[in-house]
């Protein structure tokens, strides 16, 4: 399965990447998403989580071409 | 119930103008409560120059639409706006407008509220700023928007 | 701090547009709440046609005038805007606008709201409808401000 | 000492007057000042009073020269 992974803002910076495309033949939770998209980097406490662009917690299990996205706390308005 | 994102500057006064002549609502509605967000010359006891203000391209217009639902499904409204720039932004310019229309004014009021609060801790915007010295810095976060009366910090 | 009492018709948005730019404090806030009262063709359950607002000359302004300090000084404000209108009232035209310019929203929300609530409570105006049927009554008292969500109502 | 009387609104229609001049040899309270003007009418209970445009209760003493106002709940915004 191919998910696809964005990431946002400070996080993009830090990261130095913007886009991820996953191949996958497991299951995988949002947290594990983040870790093989992010090559065993631990998954910062405060970083916020969307599957398709609606907010889920790191345990939401994602389906076969879903996009993903990680960001940090929102600042706009 | 529109909600705009754009990288053209707006100015409020005349998209509220506009809109309510749009609506032609005029005699259905008694209160219009709106909240304009402005680019600061300071923040954080820092002097800022500019901001560049990123989104996620459709799922920002995606959570201001159900934010601007779940008010009107909240209280009773005839009208919701909610406009908000991104991209590059200068000093004095407006960065966000909420409004609400409504028969009485404790919903526009209460209306208008919960959009610029929500939206401020739940809407995918993210601000970095260029300060005075030409230093760039992500905002971390946002601060609430509840009132402590200045007198009762004294 | 101006307060101006008029009149005249006045088109709320053109006047926060004119204000803001007499103001030229662009860049020193960042937060503008406004709130508009209309006239609407319904109340308490009876259709109006039109409205004469009554106000005590001098003591009305002189009201207002210190209702704009007090919110001075009970939070950190650069500006209070209030228009209100007196005389003969059509459909749809504005009768108050209140308005507060501060650096953060908390303060600029909460003035805003403070403004309307104790105007409509305490300054001296008095409204008197022309029914649908021709009737004239006196509007006999305000309503509360602070909102009971309609989902907890039903 | 003269004394400015002054009413509004439904109360001025009720008692058919907007103004009245009262001589006084005596000092008055806020409510002797009603009594005084509206020739024995009772106060009503929910009326608003104003001492030279400042809100007073009915207990308060007027001096010469003040302008008294009665009127009912306001009802604007």
């Amino acid at each position: 399965m191919t998910i696809t992974v964005k990431f946002f803002a400070s996080l993009r910076e830090q990261l130095e990447k913007s886009e991820v495309k996953l191949d996958s033949v497991n299951a995988l939770t949002v947290a594990q998403v983040w870790t093989q998209a992010c090559d065993e980097v631990p998954l910062p406490s405060h970083v916020l989580m969307a599957v398709n662009m609606a907010y889920v917690d790191q345990h939401t299990v994602v389906q076969d071409g879903d996009e993903v996205a990680f960001f940090p706390p929102v600042t706009g308005g | 119930m529109p909600v705009i994102v754009t990288p053209d500057p707006f100015n409020p006064w005349q998209a509220l103008a506009d809109h309510e002549q749009q609506l032609n609502q005029q005699g259905h509605y008694g209160a219009v409560a709106s909240f304009v967000g402005t680019m600061r010359n300071h923040n954080e006891g820092v002097g800022v120059q500019s901001m560049w203000l990123e989104h996620y391209p459709s799922m920002t217009e995606h959570y201001l639409a159900q934010l601007a639902q779940r008010a009107q499904q909240q209280w009773s409204l005839l009208e919701v706006l909610i406009i908000h720039r991104v991209g590059q932004i200068e000093l004095g310019q407006s960065i966000v407008l909420t409004a609400a229309w409504s028969a009485h004014r404790a919903e526009a009021l209460a209306a208008c509220q919960f959009l610029i609060e929500d939206l401020k801790f739940n809407a995918p915007f993210w601000k970095r700023e260029t300060l005075q010295d030409g230093q760039q810095r992500w905002v971390e976060k946002n601060t609430s928007g509840v009132c402590v009366p200045s007198t009762t910090e004294g």
